[in-house]
């Protein structure tokens, strides 16, 4: 098994791409608090994603559900579960490193504090192929975090 | 025969990572043998020149390798090389067709083009198993017309459900649109009886011969198809090229979409008038070179005869299928009898993306995803799938290399039972 | 530098007949250099894949080299990657604007789209000396949507005649189409002028750039147009290759016409929803191989230096027009002073054909005909004449040799004067 | 000068380019026999000939009016020398023997005795560009003929 491989699916990932925090029936506008909704496709493949957060009042909530492969379940789930410690704006750095280091070509060291979980995702960065599945996920939440601030901002 | 032939493809000879590679994407694109990559050198080197529009020798040269480009199809595909009009590749010459009916109901093309023109009332019959390239262009044609797209559905089989034929395909019909062989499932269609109920109800027949062409022998004129697309690419022809194959009388009364120069007989400021086929679809500078090449690679498969190819690639998907079989977790979609060498699949538990990452990392290039085909995956209730598929240069190495990998990808992922 | 670019041209190596080969005719199409030949071996031996479907390593590395193209020309012509869409050719480019905004005002791309509709009461604007191709693509828009078809006329000079510019460009105009550089006369047009007459009006500008782009620098953002089309295949680059550029934000709103396969986020039986630009205006297996290619022509021609290569053209065109004014009975095309290395003529009492066919029994390569330009011709009162283009291979000597050819072209043909 | 040259460019070729045998206004409906129109067009070069026969009591007359090359002039021209002597069948077969010819791509020997000045265009057919300038002409005329022939039958 050739190292890039195991890079690529380490442990974290497929453990991730298994327990899939996060992913639950969407609420849509049965959501309490101010809520955004994004649906991404990967036309590669087909894959794909809708996730929506909610400004609830204990903070930031991520729902999603997504058929895909595991590189992007992995990647919503670890996604969910940084949300759930963070607040919109932290996730928005979180967002922009990670959109970073996966553009990175395998050049970059991930700042591991920063990212959690989602610093396993560095060896997907090697894998130009794979990076649309690793970024799905956050693409849907920049979208549909963008919207719930919004309706926020209009409320 | 065929042992020896894969030394003719130079980029087989390549090692991805530590493993040598096992190319089974020829459902996507086909390698091409040293002697079309030499046409090109020889091409640009010797006769490269614009067609067509000069006296001076190059452009001779140039002129004459083109037009011996169209003997060659009509060698191998049947008709006259009129019939033969040169598109960048399938997907353009699908879209010319549909777009020419499109313009022939607005006017374009006289009273000799009303025979193209849909309406509402009409409709356009497609089937379930199409390539994205012969049905978005159809799906277009249905919604600028106000025509009725329908289509055959597909069995759990992987074949062609013709049960409510003469209901799906009735006398609104205008246009039967299908693949010969799907470019998933592998299946050959029953081109015969589709094409003889087209005939009862009047409908054009229009045939995707993208997977058969490169991989079976096929005659047009004996099918009685009325437009036929293929692409150079998939036939160890050159990127950057397709034919459009159509019935003399039907090309030179379908209004041409593309227009400019090399197609017209006169402009002036106010109009123009066009050329008959094939010139009046080929507007601007075309891919000379490309058809070059490809003359290159239909004198090849000429030599090793499709009708060997075809028996050399259903020897290796019986040992594909033979070997998928024991692997366990493994679905094949579609189990057509009558089929070229390509099979999909879906592994239990791993994504196609999944699958396919694995295989490379083993030396073994296959296809993931729709390929192109959402809605006969959706048919068969998944979003992807994963597709080995053969061709001329493939051998039983390559087939086992590709068992012995898939049979470690759920292990790898955690899924399913162990196998050692 | 220049002396040295030559041998990099393999061809420019072949005799015709007992004669060494000028190849006056890069208008029409200009010579590889090697290293642009070499990446078709290349691409083929150690790539080739198709794009943008596949997770295996060969798809990855094809799929490299496709993007790098995209960077390459935007490099050259300015923009962002994303900006530059792979066509077949110009042609097929400067028809996709056109039948996009056809489709547009037909409830295409629905209400975003809306900006490019036409109907009765609008007009379009080309010019008398434009290519068929940026030409016929507008008549067709007019027939199909109704909108009046205009054009700016050609002073005896051979230059635009822009005294009317602000009647003919008015607030009924939508589009104005017009080339950068004439394919006839070499003759470069005043972009800026043009452009701010359109921004008064609110037109959308297409820029017709295939006689520009591999003769000079052009930056398509500085000259603020919205559309811009190129072939590579004038570029050092390969046939089956071509550039839609355009402004982002347009291209996402231009309803695609070719469609199929790798353009599409979702198809179901009933509909499809398309990519943003570039993807969605390039259907189907793209010209791979020819992008890498092009990548590497455009290299190329970075290292010259486009500025040097006017410098060298126009030095060239010096020689040929003090040249042709020495020998008796040559009416040369359009006398301006801005304009690359093309020169196009009529030999009083000498068909263009069999002008041409003398050359050529010299050696010489030059375009006979009406250039896919029948209306300027008419415009000078002849239906075709003998053009010769330089490119940044050619040399005094071939400068020297065609002129010595033709002043023995009346004396061969027994008209004239003979010279001795 | 090279030979293929000296022979795609005969004397006759030239001379008839020159002398244009037949080049006249048309008559159209005001010519009094049975006749045919036909407008060619080369569209590689923009030539094109006007040409119609009359079938006159005393035989078949050509007339016709174009522009183009001194090898489809000069084509035009003999042609209708020909046509003067001929009848029209004798013409069609001519036509015929003409096409065969321009096709042989220099292999055939010409039948001088049936095709006279035409056979001085053997030469041309080595040269594939121009064998539609030699060609123009003769597709007008058959294209003619056979619109006089029919308007004859019809009476
Ligand atoms: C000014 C101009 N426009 C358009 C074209 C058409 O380009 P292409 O034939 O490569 O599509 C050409 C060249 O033939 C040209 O010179
Ligand atoms: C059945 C079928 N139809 C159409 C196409 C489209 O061909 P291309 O992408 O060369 O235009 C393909 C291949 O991609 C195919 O397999």
């Amino acid at each position: 098994m050739s190292t890039q491989m195991q890079q690529l699916y380490q442990q974290v990932i497929l453990d991730h791409s298994r327990s899939r925090i996060g992913n639950s029936a969407l609420r849509r506008d049965a959501a309490d608090g101010p809520h955004g909704y994004s649906h991404q496709v990967n036309p590669t493949c087909g894959d794909e994603i809708e996730l929506e957060t909610e400004l609830g009042s204990d903070g930031l909530i991520v729902r999603w559900t997504g058929d895909g492969c595991s590189i992007s379940m992995a990647s919503a789930s670890v996604l969910s579960e940084l949300a759930a410690e963070s607040t919109p704006e932290q996730m928005l750095e979180i967002e922009a490193k990670f959109h970073e280091l996966m553009h990175s070509r395998g050049t970059m060291e991930p700042d591991e504090e920063a990212l959690g979980d989602a610093a396993a995702f560095t060896g997907v960065s090697k894998f130009p192929a794979r990076i649309k599945c690793a970024l799905l996920a956050w693409m849907a939440f920049k979208d549909a975090l963008g919207q719930a601030q919004s309706s926020l901002e209009e409320k | 025969m065929f042992a020896r032939l894969r030394n003719d493809f130079p980029i087989l000879d390549s090692r991805i990572g530590e493993s040598p590679l096992s190319y089974l994407d020829s459902g996507a694109t086909s390698q091409k043998p040293q002697c079309v990559i030499d046409t090109f050198t020889e091409y640009y080197s010797q006769r490269n020149a614009a067609v067509h529009r000069g006296a001076h020798s190059l452009a001779v040269m140039a002129t004459d390798a083109f037009e011996a480009g169209r003997e060659a199809v009509a060698d191998l595909v049947g008709g006259a090389p009129e019939q033969v009009c040169w598109t960048k590749n399938a997907t353009e010459a699908l879209n010319i067709v549909a777009l020419g009916f499109d313009r022939a109901g607005r006017g374009f093309g006289g009273p000799e083009a009303g025979r193209f023109a849909l309406g509402p009332g009409d409709s356009i019959v497609v089937t379930e198993m199409e390539h994205h390239a012969n049905l978005v262009p159809w799906q277009q044609l249905a919604q600028a017309t106000g025509a009725e797209l329908r289509w055959l559905p597909v069995t759990d089989g992987g074949e062609l459900d013709l049960t409510e034929l003469n209901s799906i395909v009735d006398s609104t019909t205008k246009v039967l649109a299908f693949t010969h062989v799907s470019n998933v499932l592998g299946t050959i269609n029953p081109v015969e009886t589709l094409v003889a109920r087209a005939r009862e109800v009047g409908a054009f027949v229009v045939l995707d011969a993208c997977q058969s062409v490169p991989h079976m022998p096929v005659d047009f004129p004996a099918l009685d198809v009325d437009f036929a697309a293929f692409s150079a690419h998939k036939a160890l022809g050159p990127t950057g090229l397709g034919v459009l194959w159509g019935k003399t009388e039907l090309l030179n009364a379908l209004p041409p979409v593309l227009t400019g120069g090399s197609m017209i007989t006169t402009v002036s400021m106010e109009e123009s008038a066009f050329m008959p086929a094939p010139q009046r679809f080929e507007a601007g500078t075309q891919p000379v070179a490309e058809v070059a090449a490809f003359a290159t690679a239909l004198g090849y498969l000429a030599e090793v005869g499709l009708d060997n190819v075809l028996d050399h690639e259903r020897e290796l998907v019986r040992i594909l299928l033979d070997g998928i079989a024991e692997i366990p977790g493994i679905r094949v979609l579609g189990s057509a009898e009558n089929r070229i060498g390509s099979v999909a699949f879906d592994v239990e538990g791993v994504h196609a993306h999944d699958v396919g990452q694995y295989l490379d990392s083993q030396g073994v290039a296959v296809r993931v995803g729709h390929h192109c085909a959402q809605p006969l995956h959706r048919r068969f209730g998944v979003t992807a799938s994963t597709r080995a598929s053969t061709y001329l240069y493939n051998d039983v190495e390559d087939c086992r290399r590709f068992l012995s990998a898939l049979a470690e990808v759920r292990p790898f992922f955690g899924v399913g039972e162990v196998t050692a």
